[in-house]
């Protein structure tokens, strides 16, 4: 049997789990079973995630080794035909038009496959032992299983699928989840009202895309990939519309991606369940976008279409560097530990729409080698950003999970403990943290190794990925008249070194120096499951060196190319040389670029946590021991901020850090234009409605009912007249007879 | 023998002044007069077409129409007789129970 | 309108008595004569004797006397009545299915001819609802004015009612016999001798409860008014009559002993109108549009229906209206159609005046209380319907198409069948009032309230009856409503069918305006919904007064007629293929000259 | 005490014998078809069985039951009620053996257009050329499912709400008028079934109504009735403009005409194969206003769409869904059956006419909509909004938007049912329709929440169900023709989903951990909902999925039936239309 056949199963199995588990979850509700070996659905959910991951893996497996053996080609399996039609063209005759569901196996699909199932695997392991050990989800985590599969199924489904239509459709399915996973809290105001306003403001961006579908289907007459990246098709279709596609596709991406300006639902869903943000909202359902803006490469690559479209790619790289460096920046003041991941999510999104950004460029500008690096950088920043990002998430969740539960600990043993106070206590505020990483020496070096992949400390996951998109960037300044592109190329540079800052202060500010609070001081790392995927993913970061070493850049970057253990040391070599001494690919050393390389690599190692240190580091309490991985850095840590006192008070009581803290008043700007002018104009829509269409109706039932007030009113009761009456119209007539006459 | 069109002409004579009178009067009785009136300018048409036409039906018309006539009087006065033992008055203008 | 010689006619020309063939050919009518003579003779019959002079023989004489129990049983005369209608009904309906047109003369002198009555589909398919129409309310009547058995200790109320039955019946059928010799008169003097017998009769019964107030005055002004109207239709009859010098409503060629006798009738006439004759044509509009209650003729109308008993108010509503109708086709379809090219002389005024009637009737109806009223109202807006159907006869331009005689007898067709099947729900609506003035009045629409409650099935047959009334498929009424518009838009459409045929074109404004006078009945029926829906939503939504909660009286006859009503109401909506092939031949005839 | 229990139980026994027997009767006579089909030859006629029995079992239930003595009507609730469900189950496996072909094996995809399947005909009122002419296509069949499945389904979950006696046999009788316009294929038959389907409706509103129930009754019966006399009187005037045919006139006709759909499109088609204009221009022009102002009503689009949100607010649940499921439905469908069919040059003088009525009614619907703070209110303007769609769609003058629309009529009868339905269990058991009235509920009733969350969510046009599939066809078809106008159905798509959620968040989220009910109700009478409310809710559910992820089951038909549409009856307008988009 070939894998391509079970591969509908990836994405129909979870969707047929979802009402299996609802059921049972309505049905055994409060079971003691149920929750025990059940785990409320988790059980089931996980073996489905079980059964999709190893799917997945003999999927990949084939793929790669056949690709290897050099008998690869792009998979495309049709499943069914969903709806047929006729369509009416200009020319006056008509074709038939099928709309069916296919997959389509290539690169990109299956690493992002291999990310969602991978990862949708561990979280869901990660839940078992956040989620149901928490008596906040008493009873309702089948609600939460069940949502969290058929989110697996709408990734599955849409990285899959073989054509714009099952993307969206499966990408909208994913905005469900979205809402429904966020809202999971639904008795929670700021949770109802996040998550409206994730569905909402992704639902903006989606019309657009949506838009942009309608003119694909105008322009090819399909959506299948087949069709649609057919170069002979695109250089059939209108350029200008062709473009205004692009545009309004890219709008889609950006909504679902959370970048400028459509951003503002991202740090505003961390009021998910912890593994929702996890998932969702870092590893997978974000990276939607990018991998939408990945599938349009054809478009700029097509020979028609070159030189017309430098605009849109300038335009997405100049997004995301607008956000990164935007995200990057609220992230410095973010107190919230969820919020600081969420912006550090946003800003690393942004720099795989750069990256995209001149890979696009590249390659309609007929660079593409320079495209095809940019491109495999991207992707493999993307690859890297949602292995550390999720995991991320998930250490982030261990601890609010230990505080929440360390907190709950104390106030049980503390006599007349005040109720309301329960609601004072913020367990994912970082201020009631510092010191943990004693107490939590696996989760404090999980965080540690995703803190570093994302700063991009050598040689970590990030670093290999993140180089080349800074690099690919300011190639597009330098070698390819891309004068705008100057911006995003600073603004990423510069954003390097912030990360470096934000996230080696959230980690001070959790895991080193002496805790803060009572309750940071009483934390235990006990709780089952939690720890599995931790490891697991730490071991994935750190091994980004291997990936490297495959070249699994290039691979995602060139179809043509596939993985080969053997090359991996010569390859890893190239990398080496290639990041470290900007050689290009003939050999010869770019000092330009070489520059820019040392600089990003001094600004995000040394000068953002060299800061961090200063202003959050610290040794922890006297007695506590962290692991030897990580103790370095807090002894490190401890001794910068002894040695060198910023004041940063200017910064901190700046109107820009107010500004920051407002995240830049986008949500304000949005409220208000909501509550100010369409709620507004909606009522007086209402109103017209009711006064003044219905009002007609009304006055026409008044008014006839006036009316007949005074025609009865002509009948006086006395029968003189009466005569009278009649004798006028007598005379009436008969002028009128006279006057036809 | 008079010329027709002056018998006629008395006709109309008297039908505008019985139409005048049906809706200017209040006595019901005078109005019953002033129909009566009509009817009566009625059967003077009727001789007036009779002698011009030389015809006989026009006589035979007017016969039935006095028969009529009187027949109409007849009922109309029981009637005002019901109205009067009820609403003991006999003024049109008074028995205004039913409008609108 | 054409009246030539059809020398291949069926028709049978007979001369008033001069054989027994004219007995057999206006058996209705004597039959209705002798119930007359029956209601007068028979409760008087007695012991009375007459002693023959300078004898002792006394010879029974039977007329006064101390009357006979059986004979003088208040019952009796109501019995007759309804018995008297039947057969008439039935002898109508017999000589409808014999389908031979006879023409009933009367002889002059020998060389000139009147032409009085015609025996034909049209007038039997009259008479038919003339007399139905009146049997229901004799039947009604039953319930409505109880005789009761002769007895000691009858109420003063009983006994006043007992006094009345021969009176009722009497004039009951006098008028049935007025109106079925307005269906079959020739001539316009005839037709309104009939319609004078009819109506002095129903001035009576207008005002027959003569104890009330409202009912003498309805009375009152019911007779005040009509009898002007009369007057001055009767003003215009003789004027034509000096204008044209016979009354004869179609031109007649026959051979008689004597030779060849040419009757020039007003049709013939009319093709060289002048303003005398419109002048005649107008005042005749005002008699006749009175009967119909056509406004502004209508005035006493809502006061007499409100003023009299249900019953009777429901002829009114029917018969009364159907031989105004009678008249209005005369004298416009048959007299007054010009024959060249160009559209009839009172198109634009009758047009004015049907769109008048039926709005002016709707508006009216809309705030009406008194569900009598509304009624009546509503019974004016009918009329305007029938009126616009009318009118659009007279749009029929001549000379333009092809088959114009279909166009013109699809209109009366759809008259016709219109007023047969508005007994049904006209007269059903108000024999629903009738059970309700049994239980303590009709006259507020809050009498209505709770109907639903207290009496399902006749709350059933009343919404049936407002439906039909409004024109809700699949009830009698829309499917005459449906025929009316359907014969206005036959006349608009005109030809442009038969061009069709090659695949050709006709403009919109092609149609002729009458058009618009359908798109007035119809806006005209959903503005009318509106008072017929309230009238369904206070017997089925409103609760009943707080007094009139016990169910309504058993009164078998009268709910025997509601029933036979709401049948006929359905029947005739969903089955109504054989009355409108009826009405068909008899408009046929209608406009059959020979 | 004992006396009247032992009443009502000879009664209850005697009443179930009977209904039994009615409905045995009934299904004994429609399963002789089935199930010896060679016995009986041709089951052309099984429609009119539809049609019928409905109607005539409703009216023999609510005579037998209408004539019990007081007091005992309320015990007959029982077995009237479940007569009436097993009848329309009966209906219902009909349909569906039509559907599935296991019934005169018929393939619904091949009829050209004009072809009609159970195509049979009586002669009625033969003097005016009216018969029952009954067939169903790819355009009706659809409906006639709808219909069948709808009704049963209302019955289900409005059975413990709606406890009167009469309510269900209204039902019935509904069911029976709706199957009729869908079938008919004689114009006066369609227009007598059309005006019928009122008469249940308005009594559904007066007995069982809100508040105002008697304004919104008579407003409903009264605007619709007034849009669709001006429709009859553009039929009567489309039957005179026939050519009176001497066969007919042989045959007893008196006008010589008929008011067969049949002949009347063979007209339209040969006019149009010619390349002539049917009837000419402007009386097409004409026609077509008359008889679309009819169905416009009904859609009802804006600005003709007053009545809509007056009568759902007012009528009771399942009045709401079977008017919204089915009702509605009858304009699109007169549109597609009637004017489009016959007039396709009107429809292309009039085409930015129709694409202002669509998009006003969708786009301003939707802003009304978010306006509401009554939920059935709003759920009612978004059915404006939705229908808004359909108009779309037929604008567009694409056989992709055609099918679309038709789609879009069946899915939004899926769907809007189970939205009032929604609305309905929501004021049965919170006892207020005021949107913000109460937080939280989703705790204190989850499967109202549950289902709530669904509807809308299927109604906002999520993907994988059934509006979506809809949604997206016809906004292609918009875009093929009008290009960026379509971005005003998607902002819409947008607004939808906003007045939806917010919505959702202002009732049965939030709350911080209680649930705030309505004033003056106590916490002990929050329920959830019953089990038959349940039941209906789900079986809408899982209607709404499988269309959303199998449209084809259904889709194939109304495509098919497009696409004959539109070969034949825009086959002369392709030039008028190329330059569109």
């Amino acid at each position: 049997m070939e894998a391509s056949e079970l591969a509908i199963l990836i994405p129909v199995l979870p969707i047929l789990a979802m009402p299996v588990i609802l059921f049972l979850g309505q049905l055994f509700n409060g079971n003691a079973k149920w929750k025990g070996f059940w785990k409320e659905g988790g059980t089931i959910a996980t073996a489905v995630m079980a059964i999709v991951f190893l799917l997945s893996l003999w999927l990949i497996v084939g793929h790669v080794s056949a690709f290897s053996e050099g008998n690869g080609d792009d998979v495309v399996t049709d499943v069914g035909n969903w709806v047929s039609y006729q369509l009416f063209t200009e020319h006056g005759d008509m074709k038939v038009q099928e709309l069916g569901f296919g997959m389509q196996l290539d690169h990109v699909s299956v690493m992002l496959l291999f990310v969602a199932s991978f990862l949708c695997l561990l979280i869901c392991i990660f839940s078992l032992g956040y989620m149901n050990t928490d008596e906040v989800n008493e009873n309702r985590n089948h609600r939460f299983y069940g949502e969290f599969v058929l989110f697996c199924a709408g990734m599955f489904g849409m990285v899959l699928a073989d054509n714009f239509l099952w993307l969206f459709i499966f990408w909208e399915i994913m905005g469900l989840c979205s809402y429904l996973l966020i809202g999971f809290y639904y008795e929670r105001p700021s949770a109802s009202y996040a998550a409206k306003k994730a569905f909402l403001t992704t639902r903006v961006g989606d019309i657009f895309l949506f838009v942009g579908l309608l003119i694909m289907h105008a322009e090819f007459g399909s959506w299948d990939f087949a069709v649609v990246f057919n170069a002979a098709n695109i250089g059939a279709a209108d350029a200008g519309l062709i473009k205004a596609m692009l545009l309004l596709m890219f709008i889609g991406a950006v909504g679902k991606s959370a970048q400028f300006p459509l951003h503002v639902w991202l740090p505003d869903a961390m009021e998910g369940p912890t593994p929702v943000s996890a998932l969702i909202h870092a590893a997978t359902m974000v990276n939607a976008g990018l991998y939408l803006v990945a599938r349009m490469f054809p478009f700029f690559a097509a020979p028609a279409m070159a030189g017309e479209l430098g605009d849109v790619a300038l335009l997405i790289a100049m997004i995301g560097g607008i956000t990164a460096f935007m995200a990057a920046a609220i992230a410095f003041v973010q107190k919230d530990i969820k919020k600081v991941l969420a912006y550090s999510t946003m800003s690393q999104l942004a720099y795989i729409f750069t990256g995209l950004g001149a890979a696009l460029w590249f390659v309609n500008n007929g660079h593409d080698e320079l495209a095809f690096f940019a491109f495999g950088a991207s992707m493999f920043h993307l690859f890297n950003h949602a292995m550390a990002k999720g995991m991320l998430f998930m250490a982030s969740g261990s601890v609010i999970h230990e505080m929440h539960h360390a907190h709950h600990h104390l106030e049980q043993s503390e006599d007349g403990h005040d109720e309301d106070d329960d609601h004072h206590f913020d367990a994912q505020d970082m201020d009631n943290m510092g010191g943990l990483a004693s107490r939590m020496p696996i989760t404090a070096i999980a965080m540690a190794a995703g803190s570093a992949s994302i700063i991009g400390i050598p040689l970590i996951g990030g670093f290999w990925s993140k180089e080349g998109i800074v690099g690919s960037a300011w190639k597009a300044v330098m070698y390819d008249g891309g004068g705008l592109f100057i911006i995003p190329a600073i603004l990423v540079l510069l954003t390097a070194g912030m990360t470096g800052f934000y996230m080696s202060r959230m980690w001070f500010m959790t895991f080193a120096g002496k805790p803060k609070t009572e309750v940071a001081a009483n934390v235990e790392e006990t709780t089952p499951f939690i720890p599995i995927p931790l490891v697991t993913l730490t071991f994935m970061t750190l091994g980004g060196i291997l990936f490297a070493g495959l070249n699994f850049a290039g691979w995602l970057g060139e179809n043509s190319t596939h993985l080969s253990l053997s090359h991996a040391p010569s390859h890893l070599w190239h990398e080496i040389t290639h990041a470290f001494l900007a050689l290009g690919s003939d050999g010869q050393m770019d000092p330009f670029i070489l520059i820019i390389t040392w600089t990003t690599i001094l600004l995000s190692m040394v000068i953002g946590p060299f800061y961090a240190m200063s202003l959050y580091g610290g040794k922890l309490a006297k007695g506590q021991k962290a692991h030897w991985s990580i103790a370095w850095i807090i002894t490190l840590s401890g001794r910068i901020h002894s040695t060198y006192k910023f004041d940063n008070s200017i910064w901190a009581e700046s109107g820009l850090s107010t500004a920051l803290r407002n995240r830049l008043y986008f949500d304000q700007w949005y409220d208000s234009l909501m509550l100010k002018i369409v709620v507004p104009f909606s009522y007086a829509a209402a109103w017209f409605d009711r006064r003044i269409i219905d009002g007609v109706i009304k006055g026409i039932e008044t008014g006839s009912q006036e009316a007949s007030r005074n025609i009865r009113s002509l009948t006086t009761g006395s029968a003189r007249d009466y005569i009278m009456m009649a004798a006028l119209g007598t005379l009436a007539l008969f002028l009128l007879i006279w006057g036809v006459a | 023998m008079i010329d027709p069109s002056w018998v006629a002409g008395l006709g109309v004579f008297l039908f505008c002044i019985g139409l005048w009178g049906a809706f200017t009067r209040k006595n019901a009785i005078i109005v019953l007069m002033s129909i009566e009136l009509i009817l009566n300018a009625v059967n003077l048409n009727f001789i007036a077409g009779a002698a011009q036409h030389g015809d006989a039906t026009g006589w035979v018309y007017t016969a039935f129409a006095i028969a009529i006539a009187a027949a109409e009087v007849a009922i109309g006065l029981a009637i005002f007789l019901a109205m009067y033992s009820q609403h003991e008055t006999i003024s049109l203008d008074e028995v205004k129970l039913l409008k609108h | 309108m054409t009246s030539h010689v059809d020398e291949g006619s069926q028709a049978v020309w007979q001369q008033l008595f001069s054989d027994s063939q004219t007995l057999s050919a206006l058996m209705p009518e004597f039959v209705m004569l002798m119930g007359i003579i029956a209601l007068i003779v028979v409760p008087n019959l007695g012991k009375a004797m007459i002693r023959l002079p300078l004898t002792k023989i006394r010879i029974p004489w039977f007329f006064g006397g101390q009357r006979f129990k059986t004979t003088s049983d208040p019952r009796i005369p109501a019995i007759i009545s309804i018995a008297t209608l039947l057969i008439a009904t039935i002898l109508a309906l017999a000589s409808l299915m014999g389908n031979a047109t006879r023409w009933i003369l009367y002889s002059g002198e020998s060389t000139e001819m009147i032409v009085l009555l015609k025996v034909d589909g049209f007038a039997r398919v009259f008479e038919i609802l003339f007399f139905g129409a009146l049997m229901l309310a004799a039947v009604a009547t039953v319930s409505r004015m109880p005789a009761s058995k002769p007895s000691k200790n009858l109420s003063v109320k009983a006994l006043i009612n007992n006094r009345r039955q021969v009176d009722f019946h009497i004039l009951l059928l006098m008028s049935g016999l007025g109106m079925a010799i307005v269906a079959l008169a020739q001539d316009l003097f005839m037709l309104f001798l009939g319609l004078e017998l009819a109506s002095l009769a129903i001035y009576v019964l207008v005002a027959f409860h003569k104890e009330s107030k409202a009912g003498t005055e309805g009375g009152v002004k019911y007779f005040i008014v009509g009898a002007t109207a009369s007057a001055i239709g009767l003003y215009g009859m003789s004027l034509l009559y000096i204008w044209h010098g016979n009354l004869q409503i179609s031109s007649h060629v026959f051979s008689a002993d004597s030779g060849v006798i040419v009757i020039q009738g007003l049709d013939r006439a009319f093709e060289n109108a002048d303003s005398l004759a419109y002048i005649a044509l107008g005042m005749m509009l005002v008699g006749f549009g009175f009967k119909v209650s056509a406004v502004p003729f209508h005035f006493a109308a809502p006061d007499a229906y409100s003023g009299a008993s249900s019953p009777i108010a429901g002829v009114l509503a029917t018969a009364s209206k159907a031989m105004g109708f009678i008249g209005l086709m005369r004298v416009l379809l048959l007299i007054s159609l010009p024959e060249g090219d160009g559209s009839a002389a009172w198109l634009i005024c009758l047009a004015t005046l049907s769109v008048i009637t039926m709005t002016w009737g709707n508006l009216a109806a809309l705030g009406s209380d008194n569900p009598k009223r509304m009624l009546a109202y509503s019974s004016v807006a009918h009329a305007g319907y029938m009126m616009a159907a009318l009118t659009a006869v007279g749009a029929w331009r001549w000379g333009h198409i092809s088959a114009p005689e279909e166009a013109a007898t699809w209109v009366v067709t759809a008259i016709m069948f219109h007023l047969v099947v508005l007994v049904t729900f006209k007269l059903g609506a108000f024999l629903v009032l009738a059970l309700l003035e049994l239980d303590g009045g009709a006259s507020r629409s809050g009498s209505l309230s709770g109907l639903a409650r207290r009496d399902p099935v006749i709350a059933a047959s009343m919404f049936i009856f407002m439906m039909a009334l409004a024109g809700v498929p699949p009830l009698a009424g829309f499917m005459s409503k449906f025929m009316l518009i359907a014969g206005i838009v036959n006349v608009a459409a005109g030809d442009a069918g038969s061009l069709m045929s090659s695949g050709g074109i006709t403009a919109f404004w092609d149609l002729h305006w009458v058009w618009w006078l359908a798109l007035a009945v119809f806006i005209n029926s959903a503005i009318s919904l509106f008072y017929y829906l309230r009238i369904g939503v206070i017997m089925f939504f409103e609760e009943a007064e707080s007094d009139r909660r016990k169910p309504l009286p058993r009164a078998w006859f009268l709910r025997l007629a509601i029933w036979s009503c709401a049948l006929g109401t359905f029947a005739f909506g969903v089955a109504g293929d054989h009355l409108i092939i009826l009405c068909n031949n008899a408009a046929e005839s209608f406009f059959a000259l020979s | 005490m004992s006396e009247n229990s032992s009443k009502k139980a000879i009664f209850e026994r005697e009443f179930s014998i009977v209904a039994t027997l009615v409905v045995g009767a009934g299904a004994l006579l429609l399963s002789f078809p089935l199930f010896f089909e060679e016995a009986v030859g041709e089951i052309d006629w099984i429609t009119i069985p539809m049609v019928a029995f409905p109607i005539l079992a409703s009216i023999i239930l609510l005579a037998l039951a209408s004539q019990q003595p007081r007091g005992m009507k309320e015990n007959m609730a029982f077995p009237v009620k479940a007569a009436s469900l097993g009848f329309s189950l009966f209906i219902l496996a009909i349909s569906s053996a039509l559907f599935f072909g296991w019934l005169g094996s018929i393939d619904w995809t091949t009829l050209k257009i004009n072809e009609y399947n159970m195509n049979h005909e009586y002669t009625w009122i033969n003097s005016l050329g009216i018969s029952w002419h009954v067939g169903l296509d790819g355009l009706s069949f659809p409906m006639l499912w709808l219909t069948t499945l709808i009704i049963p389904i209302t019955m289900i979950t409005t059975w413990e709400e709606n406890s009167g006696w009469y309510h269900h046999p209204l039902l019935l009788l509904m069911e029976g008028a709706l199957i009729g316009v869908f079938v008919a294929l004689d114009l006066f038959m369609f227009y007598v079934f059309w005006e019928l389907t009122l008469i249940p409706m308005f009594f559904l509103i007066l007995k069982w109504g809100g508040k105002d129930r008697r304004y919104a009754a008579q407003k409903f019966f009264l605007y619709t009735f007034t849009a669709s006399v001006i429709m009859l009187l553009g039929i009567v005037t489309l039957y005179f403009l026939q050519d009176p045919s001497q066969y007919l006139i042989d045959r007893g006709v008196l006008t010589g005409r008929t008011f067969s759909m049949i002949d009347m499109t063979n007209n339209a088609q040969m006019a149009a194969n010619d390349g002539s204009v049917w009837l000419g221009e402007s009386m097409q022009n004409a026609l077509f206003l008359m008889l679309m102002l009819g169905f416009l009503v009904k859609l009802p689009a804006v600005p003709f769409h007053t009545w809509l949100p007056d009568a759902h607010v007012q009528a009771p649940t399942s009045g709401s869904m079977v008017l919204a499921g089915v009702m509605l439905k009858m304009g699109a469908y007169g549109m597609f059956r009637l004017p489009l069919t016959l007039f396709p040059h009107a429809l292309a003088e009039y085409q930015y006419l129709l694409l202002a009525i669509g998009m006003i009614s969708l786009v301003y619907g939707s802003i009304v909509c978010l306006g509401q703070t009554n939920l059935k209110r709003m759920v009612a303007y978004s059915s404006v909004s939705h229908m808004g769609i359909v108009i779309l769609g037929i604008a567009s003058m694409q056989p992709l938007g055609f099918a679309g629309a038709i789609f879009m009529m069946f899915a939004h009868g899926i769907i809007s049912p189970m939205l009032f339905s929604v609305c309905g269990s929501f004021k049965h058991h919170y006892h207020t329709l005021e949107i913000g009235s109460t937080r939280g509920l989703a705790k204190a009733s989850p499967f109202l929440g549950g289902y709530m969350m669904f509807s809308w969510m299927a109604s906002l046009g999520l993907p994988l169900l059934a509006g979506f599939v809809a949604e997206i066809t016809v906004l292609v078809a918009v875009w093929m023709t009008f290009g960026w106008w379509v971005l005003l159905p998607a902002l819409v798509l947008v607004i939808t989903a906003g007045y939806y959620l917010w919505s959702m968040q202002r009732t049965i989220f939030e709350g911080s951990g209680d649930v705030v009910l309505p004033e003056g109700m106590a916490a002990e009478d929050a329920r959830d909902l019953s089990p038959w409310e349940n039941i209906g809710n789900l079986l809408m559910a899982l209607l709404i999925v499988l269309f959303g992820v199998l449209p084809w089951i259904i889709w194939d038909m109304m495509s098919a039936y497009a696409n004959a549409h539109f070969y034949f009856n825009m086959g002369g307008l392709l030039n008028l239309v190329a330059g569109g988009a």
